[in-house]
C-alpha cells in the first residue's frame, strides 16, 4: 500500500501538496487501490511521520516538500526495503527517488506569454515568503518576459517573512493593485493562499494574472492568461504506480513536469502568435537550445 | 436594645430605620444585627474604632453592598436599597471616605455622572452649572465648575462630593469620615454647612473617629464595636471618656506617658530642600529642619502639604520624574538626594528606618507571610541569608520574636498580610523598623486605622525608641497625636514649614491656623527657628 | 481565614477548569461530526499508549516547560511576557551560531556552550522590550508582540541571505556538527539495555528542563532576588519604599524570562533538528503562556502543565495523523483549556469557595 | 514621484487602513470602559470567516457582513462573561480568544467546504454557484425565482462610485484626490470613516460616552452614581465586538472574495498599537492607522527601497511597521495614559 505525506501547508493549500493530493486520487479511482495520508503538524513530526509509515509497511512512501530532506537522509538507510520518493529535493540515498521540477523553465514559458500578452511593457511577480524557491519562479519567469521583451518591466514584491505571508489575500490583492498601478497588466503570483488576492485583485482590476502549481485558469476564466502548472499530480501518479526509481528524477518540459495550462478557460486569451511563441521556446528548451537559468545554483538571476 | 435606645423613639416615622442588618465579607463578619433608627431633621453621630463596620453600615445603606441580612425603612416605609440609584431615589446622599470622583473630569461632568436630564450631555451640563449656581450661593460651597477635579484640593474635592449629593436632592446626607482631611477652619465651614442643612429638615449621618466632633454638633450618637452597634445615646446625655469606653470596651488612656527630651547631636539636617514632581508642580518649597539624638519631631498638617513627599525623599524614593534639590546630612554625613545612589535599601543600611504613611501600600506586601513581611525592605541583610540565598529558617525564628513582642494577633508566621486586620497588620511594620534599632526614624501616620488600645501600645514603644537616643520625625494628621507625642511641633503648610512650636506652648487652634496657612505669631517665622 | 484549602486551590480548581475545557472540546468535535471517545482514546493511545507516544510528548513538554518559565519568570515581576516566540527564535539563532562557528568535540562541551548562546540571544531579544517598559512605560504586552514578528523577520533574513549552504533549497542553516549531536533518551535507555522510546526526539535536554525547574523553584522561593521579583510583581510602590529598584527587576526578570525562553533552543533546535530551520518555534512560545498560567506560576505546577500541553500536543497530532479530524482542533482545545483555566478561573474558584465555606460553618 | 504615485498609494493606505481602523475603535470602545482587549485579532479573524461562509452559502454579501457581526460579537461575549462577570485576567481571555478563533475557523471551515479552511471565492463561478445553487432554489421556492436570483448575486461588496466623481475629475489636484482616493471604495470604508467623528461625539457629547469614560477611569463613581458597571462594561465589549465584525466583514468581503485561514495576518496587533499611539482617542486614532496604512503602502510600493548608498531588503520594509511601533511607544510621541481602571475587573468585595 502507498502513502503520501504533506508538508506543513497542509493538503488544501491550493498549491503543489493539493496537486499531490489530486494525483493520489486519481490513481486510487483508477485502480481502486488504497493509499495512506499523513498531514504533518510540527517539524518534530516529519521523523516520527516516515518511520512509523515505514513500520506499517507503507510503500512506496511519497513526500512532498524540500522540508523533509534532511530528514529522510537520516530515515532511508534504516528503511532498506521501502521505497521512498521526495518532491523538490534531492536525496542520495540507494532506497529514494529524488523527484525535481524545472520550475525556472515552467516560468519561463509563462514569462514569454505574459510579453505577449502584455501592451503596457510592464508584468509584475508576487511571491509570497521571501524564501529561495520562490525566487526560483521569480527568475524563471524573468527571463522568459525579458527574452520575449529585453526593455520591458518586471515588477517584484514578496508578501512578507513569517508563515503568515502565505495566506494574506488582502495584502496579495494590495500588492497587485500597486503593481496594477505602476502599470503592470499581467501578474505572475507565487503565493499559496496569497495569490487568491493576487488573482482576484488582477481580475478586479481588468488585467491578467498567472496562476501557479495547480491549474487556477478557473477561478478567474477569461482573467487568468494561463498557469504554471507543476505536475507534481503526475509525479506522484507515477510513482504510486510504477514504484520507486533510485536516483534523480528530473521532471522538466521535456518529461511534461511543468508547463502552462492552455485549457477552455483561457483559450480566448491565448492569440496564435502567443501560442508560437510558447511552442516555440517549449521545442528550444527541450532541444537545449535556450537553457533557463535556475537560480537555485548560485543565488543569482542573469535579469532584472 | 439599650435603654438609650428606647428613649429615642418617637412617634413620626423615623428618616432612616435599619433592622437587623448583617453582612460579611468573606469569613470576615463586617456588620452583625445591626439595628438604628436616625430621626428626621437630626444629625446624627457615628463612632467606632476602624475596621468597627460604620463605612459597610453605610454602604449598605446607599445600595453600594448588599445585606445578607436585614431589612431598611426610608419614611416609614420597608425598601429593598438593590443599587446605588434606589437611594439616590429614595432621597439618599453619601460621601465616601475615598471620594468616588473621575479624576479627569471636570467638577461639572462629575456632578452630573449618573443624573443626566437626557441621552444629550450639553443640556444636562447646563442645567446643572444653574443649580450649581444656586448651591454655591446657598451654602457657601464655591467650586470652579470647569476646573479638572485632580487640580483641586482634597477640601475642594469633598465640596464637589457634597454637591452631587445636593444636585441629586438628597434628603438624608450620609458623610463618612469627612473631616479627616480638612483644616480645623474647613472643618468648621463644613459643620455650619451641615447645621444650615439640619435647619432646612434635611436629615445627616456623620461618621467621625473625633469625640470632640461628635459633642459639638451631633444630636444624637451610636456606637459601633466589631461589627455590632453596641449603643445608641443623646449626645446631649453623654460624655467623651463614656463614649470612648463604649467604643473599646475598656478604659483607655488618652494621653502618652513620657518624660521631657533629652536632645543630643544633630542627627538629620535638612536644608533648602525643594522638589518639584513630574508635572513641574513645586511640592516642597525650602524646608530647613533639624533632628537631634533623643526628640520626636512631630510635623502636623493636612494631607497633602508636603509631607508625603518629604517622607519618600528622606526614605530614599522620591516620586519618579520628580527634581529635587538641597542638603540632606545624616550622622554627618550627605546624603545624595537625587540620582541612583539615592535608594531606600542604601538608606537602611546607614540607619534608617521608616514607618510609611501607607502600610497597605508600601509597607507590606499584602499577599506575602507574616515572616516574608518582616523581612521586606532587609532581605538583604547577612543574617537573613548565605550569599544569594535567603535562610527561611533564620528569618522565621527572628518572624516569630517580633510578632510575641509586639503582641501581634494572630500570632502566625505563615499568615498573608492581608489577612490581619489594620492593626496588627501596623504592629507587624512598626516591629520590623522599631527593632531594627535604627538612628533615624520615620514615621508616617503611625496609629491611622489603629485601634486604641493598639494606639496606646505604639506610641510607648516609639517614645521608648526615643529614650534610647534615637531621633524620631513624626508625620501625622492627628493634631491630638501630635501634641501628646512630639518634644517639638513643625506645621507644614504648602510645601513650607509655617513655623515650629514646643507643645506645651501652643494650642491646637494655633496649630490649626498655621495649618491653614496663617502664621498668628509672626515672630518665629522668619527665619525658621533652627535650634530647639 | 484563608476561604480554602491549598490542596483545593492548586489541584481542584485547575481540574476542574480542565474537565469543563475538556467537555466543550467533546462538543466541539461532535459538532464537526466526529466522535469524542475515539478521540480521547486516539489521543491517549498515541501519547502515552506507548515508549514511543511518551518519547514525543516528553519532547514537546520539554518545549513547553522552558516557555512555561519563562513566562512564569516574568508573571512573578508582573510583567506578562508574550514574547517567548520572539525569544525562542532568537535562541535558535544563538544555538547555530554557537554550534557552528566553534569547534565543539563533544556533546558535552557543546551543551553548556550552546545554552549559553540560547540564553544570551533569548535574553538579548526581551532586553529591548524590558527597557522601554521600565524606562518609558511602553506596554511590555505590545513591545513583545511586535519582537515576534521583528525576530521572524530577522531570522528570514539570515537563514536565508547568511545562514543557508549555498545550492540548498531549504532556509534552514547547514547541519551541526556530528559531535555535537545531543544523546537522546532512547540511546541512554539503550546503553542501560532497555528499549524505549526507540526514534523518539526526547533528549538530555529535557533533563535540563528538570534541572531548570528547580533552579527556577530556588530563584524564586528561595533567594533574595526572587524575594525582589516577586515583592516588585506584587506591588510596585512598596518596593520602592523597601529601595528595589524597578528598572533593575524589570530587566533582570525580563532577562532571566527571556533566557529560559531561548534555551527552549537546545531541545528543539539542538536536540532535534540538528540545524536550525525557519519557524522551528512552531508557537511554543504562546504555548508557554498558557502552561504558565495552568501551572499557577510554580515550576512544579508549569512542569505538570507542560506535560498536559505535551499530551495536547502530541496526541491531537496522532488525532490529526491517524483520523480525519483536522489538527487545527488541538488549537481549539488549547484555547479552551487557557479559557478555561486561566480567564474563566473564578467561574469555578467562587462557587468552590462557597461551598468550603458552608462546609466550615456547618463544621463549626 | 508624481502626482499620480501619490494619490495611488493614498488610495492603497485608505483601504489598508479600514479594517486597521475599525479595530482600532473597537479597541477604543472596550478599553475606554476599562476592559483591555488584546483579541481584537481574533474577533476579526471570526468575522471575516463567519461573513465570507454566508455570503458563500447565500450569495448574499450583507447576510454574510451580519454573520460577521454575530462572529465577532458570539466572541465578545465569551470576553465579556469572562473578564466582566468572572473578573478573569483581561490579557488571558484575550489570548485565549486569538486561538480560538484560529483554531475554529479552520475546523468550521472545513466541516462546511471541505477545502482546508479555505471559503470558496465569492467570484460568480461554479465553486461558488455549487455553494449558492440549493439556497437560490430554496429561495425561489418562497419569494419567486427574480427575487431569489436578485438577493444571491451580490456576494462580495463592490466599489460606490461618489456623485461628480467623474465630473470633479478634470478639476487638477483636488479632483484627481476625490475621484481617485475619495470615491470608489466599498461602503465599509465610508463606514469605518464616519465612525470616527461618530465615536468623537458619542463619546463626548452623550451621556452613554460620558459615563463609558468614566466606567474606564473610576468603576466605583459610576457604581455610586447609581448606574451598572457591568452593563455599560458589557455595551461597551459589545460595540467593539460589532466594529471587529465590520473590520472582518471587510477583510473578507470588502478587500478580498472569501476566507484564507489566519487571513488577518497580524492586523489586530498593529491596530492596537495604533490604539495606544492614538492615546485612546478617536481622532488620534484615524491618524495612527492612517500612518500604518501609508507605510504598509509605501513598502508595498517600494519593496526594495533605494536610498542610493544601500538597498533596504524587503524583508526588513516588512517589519518596518512593527519596528515603527517600537519605536513610537519607545515615547518619541510622549507617554500615552492608558485608562485608569483599564485590565482591572472591578471588584466591589473581596
Ligand atoms: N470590600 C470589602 N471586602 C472585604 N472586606 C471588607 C471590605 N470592606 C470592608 N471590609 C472589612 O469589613 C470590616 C469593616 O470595614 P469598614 O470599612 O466598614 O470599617 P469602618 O468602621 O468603616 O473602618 P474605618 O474607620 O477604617 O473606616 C473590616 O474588617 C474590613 O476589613
Ligand atoms: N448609544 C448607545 N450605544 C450602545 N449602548 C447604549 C447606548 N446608550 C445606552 N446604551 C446602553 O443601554 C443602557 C441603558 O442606557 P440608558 O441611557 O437608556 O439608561 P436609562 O434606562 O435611561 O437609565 P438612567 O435612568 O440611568 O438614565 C446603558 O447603560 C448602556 O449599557
Ligand atoms: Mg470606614
Ligand atoms: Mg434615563
Amino acid at each position: 500500500e502507498p502513502a503520501l505525506i504533506f508538508d506543513l501547508g497542509g493538503k488544501f493549500d491550493k498549491s503543489f501538496n493539493e496537486a499531490a493530493f489530486n494525483g493520489a486520487q486519481r490513481w486510487a479511482e483508477e485502480t481502486g487501490g488504497t493509499y495512506k495520508e499523513l498531514e504533518m503538524q510540527s517539524e518534530a513530526q516529519r521523523e516520527q511521520a516516515l518511520r512509523r509509515l515505514a513500520e506499517t509497511g507503507a510503500n512506496p512512501i511519497v513526500m512532498t516538500g524540500f522540508a523533509f530532506g534532511d530528514v529522510l537522509n537520516q530515515v532511508a538507510p534504516d528503511y532498506p526495503d521501502t521505497q521512498f520518493a521526495i518532491i523538490d529535493m534531492v536525496v542520495e540515498q540507494p532506497n529514494v527517488q529524488s523527484i525535481v521540477f524545472t520550475e525556472e523553465q515552467g516560468s519561463y514559458l509563462a514569462g514569454i506569454m505574459a510579453a505577449q500578452a502584455s501592451k503596457s511593457g510592464t508584468v509584475g511577480f508576487i511571491g509570497g515568503m521571501d524564501i529561495p524557491l520562490i525566487h526560483k519562479f521569480e527568475c524563471g519567469f524573468a527571463q522568459g518576459f525579458k527574452a520575449a521583451k529585453p526593455d520591458g518591466r518586471v515588477l517584484i514584491n514578496y508578501t512578507g517573512t513569517t508563515p503568515a505571508a502565505w495566506n494574506d489575500p488582502v495584502k496579495g490583492g494590495e500588492l497587485a493593485k500597486a503593481q496594477i498601478s505602476q502599470g503592470a497588466d499581467v501578474i505572475y503570483a507565487a503565493a499559496g493562499g496569497t495569490g487568491i488576492g493576487v488573482l482576484q485583485a488582477a481580475a478586479d482590476g481588468g488585467i491578467l494574472s498567472v496562476g501557479v502549481d495547480s491549474n487556477q485558469n478557473h477561478l478567474h476564466p477569461g482573467k487568468v492568461l494561463t498557469s504554471m502548472v507543476k505536475r507534481v499530480d503526475n509525479a506522484v501518479y507515477d510513482t504510486f504506480t510504477n514504484g520507486v526509481e533510485p536516483g534523480v528524477k528530473v521532471m522538466d518540459l521535456k518529461a511534461e513536469g511543468v508547463d502552462v495550462a492552455i485549457d477552455d478557460n483561457n483559450k480566448p486569451l491565448v492569440t496564435p502568435e502567443m501560442q508560437a511563441a510558447v511552442d516555440e521556446a517549449r521545442a528550444k528548451i527541450a532541444s537545449g537550445e535556450i537553457t533557463v537559468h535556475d537560480y537555485m545554483t548560485d543565488n543569482a538571476c542573469p535579469v532584472q | 436594645m439599650t435603654q438609650a435606645q428606647g428613649r429615642l423613639e418617637t412617634a413620626a416615622p423615623a428618616a432612616i430605620e435599619l433592622r437587623a442588618i448583617s453582612k460579611a465579607f468573606g469569613p470576615v463578619q463586617a456588620n452583625r444585627d445591626i439595628h438604628l433608627r436616625v430621626e428626621r431633621g437630626t444629625i446624627h453621630g457615628i463612632i467606632g474604632e476602624n475596621g468597627a463596620g460604620k463605612s459597610t453600615l453605610m454602604s449598605i445603606l446607599y445600595g453600594f453592598y448588599k445585606p445578607d441580612a436585614g431589612e431598611i425603612l426610608v419614611g416609614g416605609r420597608p425598601l429593598t436599597i438593590a443599587d446605588s440609584q434606589t437611594a439616590i431615589r429614595a432621597g439618599i446622599g453619601m460621601v465616601f471616605q475615598h471620594f468616588k470622583l473621575v479624576q479627569n473630569f471636570t467638577v461639572l461632568e462629575n456632578i452630573i455622572l449618573g443624573a443626566e436630564d437626557g441621552r444629550l450631555l450639553r443640556p444636562s451640563l447646563s442645567k446643572a452649572r444653574g443649580v450649581l449656581r444656586r448651591l454655591a450661593q446657598e451654602y457657601e460651597l464655591n467650586v470652579d465648575p470647569d476646573e479638572v477635579v485632580e487640580n483641586l484640593s482634597v477640601g475642594h474635592q469633598q465640596r464637589v462630593e457634597i454637591l452631587k449629593a445636593l444636585y441629586r436632592q438628597a434628603d438624608i446626607l450620609i458623610l463618612d469620615e469627612p473631616t479627616g482631611v480638612l483644616t480645623p477652619a474647613e472643618a468648621d465651614h463644613l459643620f455650619r454647612i451641615l447645621e444650615g442643612l439640619r435647619a432646612e429638615g434635611k436629615t445627616i449621618i456623620l461618621i467621625t473617629h473625633k469625640l470632640r466632633e461628635i459633642m459639638e454638633i451631633t444630636d444624637t450618637v451610636s456606637v459601633m464595636r466589631r461589627g455590632e452597634m453596641v449603643a445608641s445615646v443623646r449626645t446631649a446625655e453623654t460624655s467623651p471618656e463614656q463614649l470612648a469606653e463604649l467604643m473599646v470596651g475598656r478604659k483607655v488612656l488618652l494621653n502618652v506617658q513620657k518624660t521631657p527630651a533629652t536632645p543630643g547631636k544633630p542627627i538629620l539636617e535638612i536644608r533648602g530642600l525643594r522638589m518639584a514632581d513630574a508635572a513641574g508642580v513645586e511640592r516642597l518649597r525650602g524646608i530647613d529642619l533639624t533632628i537631634r539624638a533623643g526628640e520626636i519631631l512631630g510635623i502636623a498638617g493636612v494631607s497633602g502639604n508636603g509631607q508625603t513627599q518629604l517622607l519618600e525623599i528622606l526614605g530614599g524614593y522620591p516620586e519618579k520624574g520628580s527634581t529635587l534639590s538641597g542638603e540632606i546630612r545624616m550622622n554627618g554625613v550627605p546624603l545624595p538626594v537625587a540620582g541612583a545612589a539615592c535608594n531606600a535599601a542604601e538608606r537602611r543600611r546607614q540607619g534608617l528606618g521608616h514607618i510609611p504613611e501607607d502600610r497597605q501600600a508600601e509597607g507590606l506586601i499584602m499577599d506575602f507571610a507574616a515572616w516574608e513581611n518582616v523581612a521586606f525592605g532587609y532581605h538583604d541583610a547577612p543574617e537573613y541569608g548565605r550569599g544569594p540565598l535567603m535562610d527561611r529558617d533564620a528569618i522565621r525564628r527572628d518572624a516569630e520574636g517580633k510578632i510575641a513582642r509586639f503582641d501581634v494577633r494572630p500570632p502566625s508566621c505563615d499568615l498573608a498580610a492581608r489577612n490581619f486586620s489594620g492593626g496588627n497588620q501596623q504592629k507587624i511594620v512598626v516591629a520590623r523598623e522599631i527593632e531594627r534599632n535604627p538612628d533615624l526614624l520615620l514615621i508616617g501616620q503611625p496609629t491611622r486605622g489603629v485601634d486604641i488600645g493598639a494606639i496606646e501600645f505604639i506610641h510607648k514603644r516609639i517614645v521608648e525608641l526615643r529614650d534610647a537616643g534615637k531621633a524620631i520625625l513624626l508625620v501625622s494628621v492627628e493634631l491630638d497625636e501630635i501634641m501628646s507625642l512630639s518634644d517639638r511641633i513643625a506645621v507644614m503648610f504648602d510645601g513650607r514649614i509655617m513655623g515650629e512650636r514646643l507643645p506645651g506652648d501652643t494650642t491646637t487652634g494655633d496649630l490649626g491656623l498655621l495649618m491653614a496657612g496663617v502664621d498668628a505669631a509672626p515672630q518665629t517665622q522668619d527665619p525658621p527657628s533652627r535650634e530647639p | 481565614m484563608e476561604k480554602m484549602p491549598k490542596w483545593a486551590d492548586v489541584l481542584l480548581t485547575p481540574l476542574i477548569s480542565l474537565v469543563l475545557a475538556m467537555a466543550i472540546s467533546a462538543l466541539v468535535i461532535l459538532a464537526i461530526g466526529e466522535s469524542p471517545w475515539e478521540a480521547l482514546t486516539t489521543m491517549i493511545d498515541g501519547a502515552l499508549g506507548s515508549s514511543y507516544g511518551w518519547g514525543f510528548t516528553l519532547y514537546y513538554a520539554t518545549n513547553f516547560i522552558f516557555t512555561g518559565l519563562a513566562v512564569m519568570v516574568a508573571y512573578h515581576a508582573s510583567l506578562f511576557n508574550i514574547g517567548g516566540e520572539g525569544q525562542a527564535a532568537m535562541g535558535g539563532l544563538g544555538v547555530a551560531l554557537v554550534l557552528l562557528s566553534l569547534p565543539l568535540p563533544h556533546w558535552a562541551l557543546a551543551l553548556p556552550a550552546a545554552m549559553i548562546g540560547a540564553a544570551l540571544f533569548g535574553a538579548a531579544w526581551a532586553l529591548i522590550p524590558a527597557w522601554l517598559q521600565a524606562r518609558r512605560g511602553s506596554h511590555i504586552v505590545i513591545t513583545t508582540i511586535m519582537f515576534n514578528f521583528i525576530a521572524a523577520a530577522a531570522l528570514n533574513y539570515i537563514l536565508v541571505n547568511l545562514l543557508r549552504p549555498v545550492g540548498s533549497m531549504d532556509p534552514a542553516s547547514a547541519r551541526f556538527p556530528n559531535e555535537t549531536h545531543l544523546p537522546k533518551l532512547s540511546d541512554m535507555a539503550l546503553s542501560l539495555g532497555v528499549e524505549w522510546g526507540k526514534n523518539t526526539p526526547v533528549n538530555i535536554s529535557f533533563f535540563v528542563a528538570v534541572i531548570a525547574c528547580v533552579l527556577v523553584w530556588l530563584l524564586i522561593w528561595r533567594s533574595r532576588l526572587g524575594f525582589e521579583i516577586r515583592a516588585f510583581g506584587k506591588s510596585e510602590p512598596a518596593a520602592l519604599y523597601a529601595g528595589i529598584n524597578p528598572v533593575r527587576i524589570t530587566v533582570i526578570a525580563m532577562l532571566i524570562s527571556g533566557g529560559l525562553a531561548g534555551m527552549m533552543a537546545i531541545n528543539n533546535v539542538m536536540g532535534e533538528a540538528e540545524r536550525l530551520v525557519l519557524n522551528a518555534v512552531e508557537g511554543a512560545g504562546f504555548i508557554g503562556i498558557a502552561v504558565a498560567l495552568m501551572g499557577r506560576n510554580h515550576p512544579l505546577g508549569v512542569f505538570l502543565a507542560a506535560l498536559l500541553f505535551g499530551f495536547l500536543y502530541q496526541g491531537g497530532g496522532e488525532l490529526a495523523l491517524w483520523t480525519s479530524i483536522p489538527r487545527e482542533l488541538i488549537i481549539v482545545i488549547q484555547a479552551l483549556v487557557i479559557l478555561f483555566t486561566g480567564a474563566l478561573d473564578n467561574m469555578v474558584r467562587v462557587p468552590l469557595e462557597r461551598m468550603f465555606m458552608a462546609m466550615r460553618k456547618r463544621g463549626a | 514621484m508624481d502626482l499620480n504615485t501619490v494619490l495611488q498609494i493614498l488610495d492603497s493606505a485608505v483601504r489598508l487602513m479600514t479594517p486597521l481602523l475599525l479595530a482600532c475603535l473597537a479597541g477604543l470602545y472596550s478599553e475606554r470602559a476599562g476592559v483591555f482587549d488584546i483579541g481584537l485579532e481574533g474577533k476579526m479573524l471570526m468575522a471575516a470567516f463567519s461573513a465570507a461562509t454566508v455570503a458563500a452559502l447565500t450569495g448574499n454579501v450583507w447576510l454574510g457582513a451580519m454573520a460577521g457581526l454575530l462572529g465577532a460579537l458570539m466572541l465578545s461575549a465569551v470576553h465579556g462573561i469572562a473578564s466582566i462577570t468572572f473578573r478573569g485576567n483581561q490579557l488571558i481571555s484575550g489570548v485565549a480568544i486569538n486561538f480560538l478563533a484560529s483554531g475554529l475557523t479552520v475546523l468550521l471551515g472545513q466541516k462546511i467546504f471541505g477545502l482546508g479552511g479555505r471559503t470558496p471565492s465569492l467570484t460568480p463561478g461554479a465553486e461558488l454557484e455549487a455553494q449558492v445553487g440549493p439556497f437560490r432554489a430554496w429561495l425561489s421556492g418562497i419569494m419567486g425565482p427574480d427575487t431569489a436570483g436578485w438577493l444571491t448575486t451580490t456576494p462580495r461588496m463592490t466599489g460606490i462610485t461618489l456623485p461628480f466623481a467623474e465630473t470633479l475629475g478634470n478639476v487638477p489636484v483636488i479632483g484627481p484626490l476625490y475621484a481617485e482616493v475619495i470615491s470608489g471604495h466599498t461602503i465599509l470604508v465610508y463606514v469605518a470613516f464616519l465612525m470616527v467623528p461618530l465615536t468623537w461625539w458619542v463619546l463626548y457629547r452623550t451621556r452613554f460616552g460620558l459615563r463609558l469614560r468614566a466606567v474606564g477611569e473610576n468603576p466605583a463613581s459610576v457604581d455610586t452614581a447609581g448606574v451598572s458597571v457591568t452593563r455599560l462594561r458589557f455595551a461597551a465589549v459589545a460595540i467593539a465586538g460589532l466594529l471587529c465584525g465590520l473590520a472582518g466583514a471587510y477583510l473578507a468581503t470588502g478587500l478580498s472574495a472569501g476566507f484564507v485561514k489566519e487571513m488577518t495576518a497580524g492586523r489586530g496587533f498593529i491596530a492596537l498599537a495604533a490604539l495606544i499611539f492614538a492615546k485612546w482617542r478617536p481622532w488620534g486614532a484615524l491618524g495612527a492607522t492612517f500612518l500604518f496604512g501609508l507605510l504598509e503602502a509605501v513598502a508595498n510600493r517600494y519593496p526594495n527601497l533605494d536610498l542610493g548608498v544601500i538597498t533596504v531588503p524587503s524583508m526588513f520594509m516588512n517589519a518596518l511597521p512593527y519596528i515603527l511601533t517600537v519605536i513610537i511607544l519607545a515615547g518619541f510621541v510622549g507617554r500615552a495614559i492608558p485608562p485608569r481602571a483599564g485590565g482591572e475587573p472591578y471588584v466591589k468585595e473581596r
